[in-house]
């Protein structure tokens, strides 16, 4: 395992504290844990708030996008692994400013037990929560059974235009409803080259040829639909933008938002070689493409590989989009 | 037999608290491996973190209430180990407890509702059903034989045995299946043949329990 | 090679079109001639013209820095080699608003010397040019011999200032010096764990053990101060710290902008790991910390790995650092 | 022997560009083996591009003018290969090719005067001097070598014969010092016994020039 840290257990703690030496204007803990963190703000008065969380080794995800219009505060867990019900609980009542406190995270067992459970604790203590659920991975089952599909990169717009709405005074069911509405239009898709470490594991999660890649796997090395040779970056672009489509469904004259996101090690020269073939597809098909983000939004620590993400945008969910945001690994002017 | 030999009493709790730890610790690297396997690979540091954080808890004094001190030890797995496996021991843990407050001793019968409720509670919070390939399938069998045979009497050695028999039976059972639920159920068809690792870890616990009956 | 591309021969010019298809209302090609990106609203009247060039392969160095409070335009050469004179002139002449042109890139001899003939040229067509080198690495040379140290990520907190001061209606000359300025207080120092590999080359451009890294690697792989057994966090950080302070020679209560920089393959988490242990040194020290960057701004493509950053401070350079800007891989409000 | 046998025609020339380009593809791997020693690695793909640029410049006309021609080729250079290697060697020819502007013919004397200025060129735009250990340490005894032998009348085959004998002998004259310039530089120590690739270069495009003669 070849990682710059000082000691496997203590990996997540330290980050945390380096994170939060680094923007102590931006990020605060909420109290005793150093796993809840919520904004150096919060929590902001007459605002619903928004609460995340789940497993460290994603950054951005799920800490960076907390701050001014998007997420109030954030629970983190171990590497690949769900914080606890009570670490949640303990960010929702920081956060709650009295509105209620919206859960957005990505649909794995792990998470959705926790947060269930710290809902009911805040229901014990009269915070009224609402619960959304990420499941953009079209790889990760048919669309017939999309309620099993897990949630990646496409988590960032609903952060983004649910914390839009927030700001903009929604009410709890509002920004709940915004996050659905945003989430029921966000479909993505992944590929991976090479695997990462658990640095407490101390060995890669999987392991795949040296010219094999696998389509559709997902942040923490799920399997996807399928091993094999390694493609063209036109290949592989088209075979996910393809995939998605198919199951979007979207019409001609349609807007999308667009993000190609590199999983860790893979250089964002090749994300932008994507991203062309991605526009040329969309062009031929008369989609139009409000903005695009290319970089790194939700990773799985140092594996190499993408993913894809197209988000269908209404007026509304634009004009959430294009707000201005700004936290520690996410500035929109 | 007096009736209080059948009990188990403040102590015996504990120290099947620590054997279940050193049981875990032991068959770490056997459960990474199995849920690698699945697409995955944190069941072994799961039941590692739940090891050290038991261990510990096991060294607290009950205080008088075995049901609350149980539920406390699921307070505590849930902040070690928040992963599904951890969070359901935990679900588990809090339920057995609830069935056992403000007693210094556990009567068979008394075990037996324990073992139900943390089945119930398992398959509340997880909302997997017996089939679909979890822990659900070691377990829910496991506190169905155990209940049936304290219910009929049976003394509490071979009531574990038929317990345990019935938990090993009913992960094999489901190792032919396909995985439907959590992680490895995006492992699909791939999953066929393999043992899941939730019930692994599940047989793991009982055969520590009953082990100290 | 496991990289997602079409082809060596075509990497660089597919990565241009992605980027410039993901950018279109921030950047523009020069000319007929891929190579040659400026602002799209370049020139940008009643303003000094800021160029820089280099080698694909660093994204977002250089590139990714054009737009508006930074550059207006690049040369942009084959992975890891120096664009050609004309391409620098190509991109000098279209930023050229009447008020002349600095440069500045890193002192690579390849660079050195096109850029050297891309102002000859200018010369010719009477384009004042001025030519500030980045030479911030000091693992590459020792302090006596600091003229033939090369130019790594430092060279960002350049742009910054130099941009900044271009925008507040900096004369050439003023432009200039500000930038030489900024990069007589600052210094970098980097870690690579892994190797990188150029498309056209096919395999890494060296090798290093699987228990190994090597302290003051270049950004290209050049070879550093020692070659050695990985260390910890702490010790790597500490290590960088200290080497930059040596060199630097700061005062109990001077202000210092801090750079941790990914190389490409490090994780965010690993980072912020190491920024923990340079915040704390400096705190030690009555050093104060003005701004953090932890990311990636000056990369070696998959390389693993990461570099340190000091920028000294007054308050003319803090106040230019402090300035809005906004390019396709750097936005600060 | 007449005058003109030993004069340097267009085609010639033309042909000398292609033998340049063969030498440098088959030798491509060789010096990006050097050049990685030196911590880089990218020689091999410059002289690549310098060969694929100069194969097909050798296509064009000279158009009755092989300074202008030669100086043309060296801004095709430039753009095909930009790193240090192909800079300094456009250099040489937009300066070789001032020398023999408006010539139709290169006569030993303008071959010698050419040498010369790419040599003069080269060390104008690297800053190196001789001992540096650069391609200056081939190139410039190796110009010098041949400018006296022209100039002491001595026939061009045999010319060509003491420059690259020059050229070898600088290349290895400095190979046990430390380079100083450009990435090697970086290396420092690392470098001494190193044959410096720019050296290897040289000698390699002398060679093809002189197997021509
Ligand atoms: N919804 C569920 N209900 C009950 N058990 C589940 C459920 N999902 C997964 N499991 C069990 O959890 C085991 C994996 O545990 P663990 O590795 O902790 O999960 P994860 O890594 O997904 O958090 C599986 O083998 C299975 O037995
Ligand atoms: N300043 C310089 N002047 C002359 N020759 C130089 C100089 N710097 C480097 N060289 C030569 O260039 C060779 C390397 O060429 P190349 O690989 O193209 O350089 P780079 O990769 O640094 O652009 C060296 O072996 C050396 O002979
Ligand atoms: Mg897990
Ligand atoms: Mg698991
Ligand atoms: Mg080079
Ligand atoms: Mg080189």
């Amino acid at each position: 395992m070849k990682k710059i840290l000082n000691s496997p257990q203590s990996f997540v703690v330290e980050m945390l504290d380096g994170l939060l030496k680094a923007h102590p204007t931006m990020l605060a803990y909420a109290g005793d844990d150093p796993h809840c963190i919520v904004r150096a703000d919060a929590p902001v008065q007459g605002k619903v708030g928004l609460a995340t969380g789940g497993g460290s080794g994603h950054l951005p995800v799920f800490l960076g996008y907390v701050g001014k219009g998007m997420l109030d505060g954030c629970a983190v867990g171990d590497v690949f692994s769900s914080p606890s019900a009570e670490q949640m609980y303990e960010v929702t009542r920081r956060i709650n400013a009295g509105q209620g406190v919206v859960y957005i995270f990505g649909n794995y067992s792990g998470d959705v037990m926790n947060f269930d459970m710290a809902a009911e604790m805040a229901d014990m203590d009269a915070i009224p929560v609402r619960t959304v659920l990420v499941k953009d991975d079209v790889a990760s089952a048919p669309r017939a059974e999309a309620v099993r599909r897990r949630g990646v990169a496409g988590m960032v717009f609903a952060f983004k235009v649910a914390g839009a709405r927030a700001d903009r005074g929604g009410t709890l069911d509002e920004v709940a409803e915004t996050a659905q509405k945003a989430l029921d239009n966000i479909r993505s898709m992944g590929v991976a080259l090479s695997p990462c470490t658990v640095p407490m594991a101390g060995k890669p999660t999987f392991s795949i040829g040296e010219d094999e890649m696998e389509i559709g796997m997902g942040i923490h090395g799920e399997p996807g639909v399928k091993r094999e040779k390694l493609q063209t970056a036109d290949q592989v672009a088209e075979r996910m933008t393809l995939a998605i489509l198919e199951d979007m469904d979207p019409k001609p004259g349609d807007r999308l938002a667009v993000m190609v996101n590199g999983l860790g090690a893979t250089p964002q020269e090749e994300l932008y070689i994507m991203y062309r073939k991605v526009h040329d597809i969309l062009a031929e098909r008369a989609l139009s493409v409000h903005r695009v983000y290319v970089g790194e939004f939700a990773t799985s620590m140092e594996m190499a590989g993408a993913s894809l993400t197209f988000f269908r945008l209404d007026d509304e969910l634009a004009d959430l989009l294009d707000a201005p945001a700004h936290t520690p690994f996410f500035t929109q002017v | 037999m007096s009736q209080s030999e059948h009990n188990i009493d403040e102590q015996t709790v504990a120290h099947a608290m620590k054997q279940v730890s050193a049981a875990f610790n032991a068959q770490h690297e056997y459960l990474t491996g199995l849920d690698q396997a699945m697409g995955d690979g944190d069941l072994g540091i799961t039941v590692t973190k739940i090891a050290t954080a038991l261990e510990q808890y096991a060294q607290t004094d009950p205080a008088g209430d075995l049901g609350k001190w149980i539920a406390g030890a699921g307070m505590v797995v849930n902040r070690a180990a928040s992963s599904t496996m951890g969070t359901l021991l935990a679900t588990a843990l809090m339920r057995a407890g609830k069935e056992a407050r403000g007693l210094t001793e556990l009567t068979p019968a008394v075990l037996s509702a324990m073992l139900v409720a943390a089945d119930v509670g398992i398959q509340e919070r997880g909302k997997a059903k017996p089939g679909d390939k979890t822990v659900v399938d070691a377990l829910h069998p496991a506190a169905q034989a155990f209940a049936e045979a304290i219910a009929a009497g049976i003394g509490l050695k071979e009531a574990g045995q038929k317990m345990l028999a019935a938990a090993r039976e009913g992960r094999d059972r489901v190792t032919p299946l396909k995985s439907s639920t959590g992680r490895a159920g995006w492992v699909g068809e791939r999953t066929v043949g393999l043992v899941d690792p939730g019930c692994a870890a599940m047989v793991i616990l009982l055969e520590a329990l009953v082990g100290i009956t």
